[in-house]
């Protein structure tokens, strides 16, 4: 699997993915700066966590308009995987890539915890290494993860099996419905608030977080083979 | 709204108020109210906890300046999903009044 | 040059004589001195300038006599002291590079600004000698809960550390977090950053090459943080309310890009020397690195880039303005440093030049605001050796007290966890990101954090300690036990220490009571590092910290960085599984000096602290290391603030497990604070394997009971109890927000 | 300031704005300049960013609806070493208008 992980000014989740990607896995991968214009080679694109720009006004507002949102959008709209991670599930909201909003936790302020998920579908390429239901433990870290919508659009993401992952035990942000991470409604563009890639080493004592990314090489790799396209039908 | 009755020519600038939109959950306002109560401060009936910008503009035609700005909260200062906006042209005050 | 008249057109300056050196802070005495040395009156830019340089911030003028005691030395230390932050070899190529600094004063006045720009400033500190930040410590002293605008202060410095850190990306790990009256009017914030470099990449502040271009890098200048002294002198137009000097607000995305240029710059062999702009801003750091390479400098200050208009030289060479670099390029490679800096969109600027004279020439526009001798200004920096008295009434505080018997040891139990002081600080630290850049093996909530290496083997390991009121009682062995506990801290998690780095917080050096303090403080610290061979690489200080004429609890606190060499070796601080047996390492002398039983429970702050052994400390430290090196033990707790009580009950909450125990001494004894104690949990043969390791060492070791159920059961002679984990867990998870409201 | 002329019997609401102080390091202010300028929206002189809340109040009287909303700015609303506020009451407007 090729993999870009964009750079924003701000990002700080970069180098984990990074790592994850290319030294847990020894998949090729590679830094995409937010002033490219241009998206090449990449089976995944990966939106990783941080305070792009800083994030004072709203988290991702100002990272939607850089030019590499531009070509992130084309890959989207051709088929490309694209994963926002925390700050880049915030940007693909902000891009309109993902519906929703991510507004202040609950109780106003900066939440880190370790996060019980309950994995909704396992047939994504983003969640091909789980099996549908099971429940892992996955670090957040995040002031502004509370998801909302309006009720008939919520009615939506559920009726299209776009939930993909949701709090158990303790929706501690307050997100509607518990939501921690939604795909589009073709299921190539998936963003959820807490990091896998901060769980996908043995060392750190929680690797649940290594089969998300595992499972989409396999996934990539598959659809090479058989040369089908990768969304789910 | 309250377009300052000055010359074409002053300096102009805008005032951008940006609020949770009716009905989205406006955590801020929750906690100031509650906060507000706790400090024995009654008869408050509501709070709404929103952000507010100045944006000194170069343009001096009212309505021009209006509709860049706000194209500038369509596009950046406000979150359309949840929030809703108000945008006010007025000439420059000089001089910060405290209340 | 003539003075006492304007150096530089369109900027008033007013007359220099002895009152305004008074209003700049420097003594009379200080103030002939300066005369002397420059054998005319200064110019006000040349006054301002020296004023700062010899500030107790920047020259240590009040502790440099005692500084001296620390062992800074030893096989791994590639820088100690003097430099930014110290630098120790951890193998494998290697470096660590951390230190501690102080912003006490900055977030009482606002807390939230002053505690992030306090992380900031260290970060800083530390990734201008080439580190990458990998974890952040903060050590936290606050008022009795209930004070005046103490959960306000809490709030704010908590919310400032967790904006800055998250946002920058570093891991805040651990810290401290005490409260006391003492600290009532004048809270404690301490920041350690700690950071990993490669040991041929070490960068340093020292200028080189004359002709070689000055830059400046990062935020434009304002009007931050300038001289609070100075300002209220009538140098200024009153009622001009834009020239009072402003709290300095952080801005930490400027830091983090400023991190990610420098780091890329670094490795372009463009770069002489670099050096953050921190107390006393432009002034300390362009001196600093002239006079530790020996040269002279010239600025042409209209260059440096400002906020606003109409800053004046004085200004904008005492302006503490953030995340502002200063950098000494090779001549000729500038272009190589502008371009990633402008790749960052960071503002740069080529601000002036060193030079062979040796002396500091300050120009604005041609005009020249100060020309000054570099040397003769640094090196007669004063130094003093104030007098030092021991308290008239420290015999009658050193007292044994009368220590009242615990009718009901459970509930003294559950009272003790209930308090700010020993309740859970997890409130605290799950606002601070804890996890970024996926190293955390450990974070806050167990003995000391630990932090993998990627690519080696190895983890490193940081702990912070200091106790305030046994550094009242005892300041000696207050010291000593500062290290001692952070050394045990580290060998619960298997690591040796590599080197320390300290914040001297103190009271006002000019009292002779608070001066002894210092000193034996100090004189604790050196002896316990000398003991365990810890170099002391870094380090601040921090003096006048008062309340009302009343000086803080003395809180040298410290920081140690240990080394793990195999990351899979680990051990929690609770217990992890039923059926896993407790043993004791160390006994219990009985002793409450001090102690949180006697103070929160009976208001009794008397006696002196716990013994602290070196010696047998550092045999205790070596069973746990190699203890858990060797994979005996998976659990391992130290037993401090409120004794073998409050550690049990602290092993319980990790996993909701119990424990039935059988233990010594019961009763009050349960609270006792000796030292050099500590708690392990395994399993089967391995429970002989760490009896005999303990032997071996001469470490009393006692097999107490085993881990299961949902009850925490002690049974002890003169008293034990017996209380369900979840009733513990709800008085310790509750105790600091309640207290503090929030 | 702008107090409506309504009877004395309108209910009132604070519109209270805050902004860090002049001189102060304002980042979001200038955060947003720097993504206008990168938007290419030229002609941008200079943002501040603040808060505003909007406060319904029980209180009848203008004058004392401002001194209560004051005493909440200086204890709760407003960081006053940091931060300037500015209080305006107005007879309660129902039905927000979008600009
Ligand atoms: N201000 C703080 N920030 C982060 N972690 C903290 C803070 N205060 C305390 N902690 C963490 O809480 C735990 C308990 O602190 P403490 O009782 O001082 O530990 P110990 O007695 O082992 O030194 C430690 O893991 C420490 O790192
Ligand atoms: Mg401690």
């Amino acid at each position: 699997m090729r993999s870009g992980v964009i750079v924003f000014p701000g990002s700080n989740c970069e180098h984990d993915v990074y790592h994850v990607l290319k030294h847990v896995l020894g998949q090729s991968t590679r830094y995409l700066w937010h002033k490219d214009q241009e998206i090449q080679d990449c089976d995944l694109v990966v939106v990783p966590g941080g305070f792009s720009y800083g994030d004072y006004l709203r988290s991702g507002a100002v990272a939607a308009h850089s030019p590499i949102l531009a070509a992130v959008r084309r890959h989207a709209e051709a088929g490309g995987l694209v994963l926002g991670i925390c700050n880049g599930f915030q940007i693909l909201q902000q891009a309109n890539l993902l519906p929703g909003a991510l507004i202040h936790n609950r109780d106003l302020r900066f939440l880190c915890v370790d996060a019980w998920l309950q994995v909704e579908r396992a047939d994504l390429p983003f969640t091909r290494g789980y099996h549908q239901g099971q429940v892992i433990r996955i670090p957040m870290a995040h002031g502004e993860g509370n998801f909302q919508a309006s009720e008939e659009q919520l009615d939506r993401l559920e009726a299209n099996g776009q939930v993909v992952f949701r709090y158990r035990i303790d929706n501690a942000n307050g997100s509607a419905r518990a939501i921690a991470g939604i795909v589009n409604e073709r299921g190539n563009v998936l963003g959820l608030m807490p990091h896998p890639e901060r769980a996908a080493e043995s060392v750190l004592g929680n690797d649940d977080g290594l089969a998300f990314f595992a499972g989409l090489v396999e996934s990539v790799a598959a659809s090479a083979t058989s040369g089908s396209p990768l969304e789910v039908a | 709204m309250s377009l300052s009755p000055s010359s074409d020519a002053a300096a102009l600038e805008a005032v951008v108020t940006v609020y949770p939109r009716p009905g989205i959950l406006d955590p801020q306002g929750k906690a100031i109210s509650q906060a507000l109560e706790r400090l024995d401060f009654d008869g408050v009936t509501a709070v709404r906890a929103g952000k507010v910008f100045t944006i000194g503009l170069e343009e001096r035609d009212p309505e021009a300046a209006r509709q860049a700005v706000v194209r500038m909260c369509e596009t950046l200062l406000a979150n359309t999903v949840v929030e809703d906006y108000e945008v006010t042209i007025r000439a420059v005050v000089s001089g910060e009044g405290e209340s | 040059m003539s003075s006492g008249e304007n150096t530089v057109e369109g900027f008033y300056e007013p007359p220099i004589d002895a009152e305004l050196a008074a209003e700049h802070g420097l003594s009379a005495e200080e103030y002939e001195n300066l005369l002397a040395i420059m054998g005319r009156k200064p110019t006000y830019t040349e006054l301002g300038v020296a004023s700062a340089l010899w500030s107790e911030h920047c020259s240590y003028k009040s502790s440099k006599v005692y500084l001296r005691e620390f062992p800074s030395s030893g096989p791994r230390v590639l820088e100690g002291p003097g430099e930014n932050a110290g630098v120790v070899d951890i193998g494998h190529g290697w470096a660590a590079v951390f230190k501690m600094e102080s912003h006490n004063h900055p977030s009482y006045i606002e807390p939230y600004q002053g505690a992030a720009t306090g992380v900031g400033g260290i970060l800083r500190d530390v990734f201008t000698m080439g580190a990458r930040p990998i974890a952040n410590l903060n050590m936290l002293c606050f008022g009795e809960p209930s004070a005046p605008r103490m959960s306000y202060l809490v709030d704010g410095v908590v919310r400032g550390i967790g904006g800055y850190g998250n946002c920058v990306g570093v891991p805040t790990v651990g810290g401290q977090t005490f409260f006391h009256p003492s600290y009532n009017g004048n809270i404690l914030v301490n920041a350690f950053c700690l950071g990993v470099a490669r040991t041929e990449r070490i960068f340093t502040a020292r200028a080189d090459g004359p002709g070689n271009p000055v830059l400046y890098v990062g935020s434009r200048t304002g009007r931050d943080g300038i001289h609070g002294a100075t300002m209220a002198s009538e140098s200024f137009d009153e009622g001009s309310e834009a020239k009072r000097p402003t709290v300095q607000v952080g801005d930490p995305f400027t830091e983090k890009v400023l991190i990610e240029a420098c780091l890329e710059a670094m490795r372009t062999d463009a770069i002489v020397a670099i050096q953050d702009m921190g107390a006393a801003g432009l002034t300390s750091s362009a001196f600093e690195m002239a006079s530790r390479g020996d040269l002279g400098f010239r600025l042409d200050l209209e260059k440096v880039p400002l906020r606003e208009k109409g800053l004046s030289p004085y200004e904008i060479m005492l302006s503490e303005s953030q995340e502002r670099m200063l950098i000494v390029a090779h001549k000729g490679r500038e272009e190589a440093l502008f371009n990633i800096f402008e790749r960052w969109d960071l503002e740069v600027s080529t601000i002036g030049e060193l030079t062979d004279t040796g002396r500091a020439v300050l120009c604005y526009d041609g005009q020249v605001a100060a020309d000054i001798a570099v040397e003769p200004l640094t090196d007669a920096a004063p130094m003093y050796r104030r007098p030092v008295a021991e308290p008239a009434d420290l015999a009658a505080q050193q007292s044994a007290p009368e220590v009242p018997v615990a009718n009901d040891p459970g509930q003294a139990l559950l009272d003790l966890l209930a308090t700010a002081e020993l309740g859970s600080k997890e409130w605290i630290w799950r606002q601070y990101d804890h996890t970024v850049r996926a190293n955390t093996v450990q974070g806050p909530g167990g003995d000391a954090a630990v932090l993998t290496l990627k690519g080696t083997p190895a983890a490193l390991a940081v702990t912070g300690d200091v106790h305030p009121v046994y550094c009242a009682l005892d300041p000696r062995r207050g010291g000593a036990q500062a290290v001692a506990e952070s050394v045990r801290n580290l060998a619960c998690v298997g690591a040796e220490p590599v080197g320390l780095t300290d914040c001297l917080n103190f009271g006002n050096p000019e009292v002779p009571e608070v001066s002894w303090q210092l000193r034996e403080a100090v004189l604790g610290i050196a002896e316990a590092c000398r003991a365990f061979e810890v170099p002391v690489i870094s380090g601040n200080v921090s003096l006048y910290n008062e309340n009302e004429g009343q000086s803080i609890h003395p809180t040298p606190s410290v920081a140690v960085v240990g080394l793990i060499p195999d990351a899979r070796h680990r051990t929690v601080a609770h217990f992890l599984s039923a059926g896993q047996r407790v043993l004791l390492l160390g006994e219990d002398q009985s002793e409450f000096g001090g102690s949180s039983y006697l103070r929160l429970l009976w208001d009794i702050e008397q006696g002196r602290p716990p013994m602290v052994d070196l010696a047998r400390e550092a045999r205790l430290a070596a069973v746990l290391r190699a203890a858990v090196r060797q994979g005996l033990v998976d659990t391992a707790h130290d037993i401090s603030s409120g004794g073998l009580g409050v550690a049990l009950a602290e092993a319980c909450f990790g996993a909701g497990l119990g424990a039935r125990l059988v233990v010594p001494g019961g009763g009050a004894q349960l609270f006792s604070e000796t030292q050099g104690r500590a708690l392990v949990a395994t399993t089967g043969e391995r429970v002989d394997a760490v009896l005999a390791l303990a032997e071996a060492h001469g470490v009393a070791a006692l097999e107490v009971g085993e881990v299961g159920g949902d009850r925490l059961v002690v049974d002890a002679p003169e008293g034990g109890f017996a209380l369900d984990v979840s009733r513990l867990r709800e008085a310790w998870a509750i105790g600091l927000p309640r207290a503090l409201g929030l």
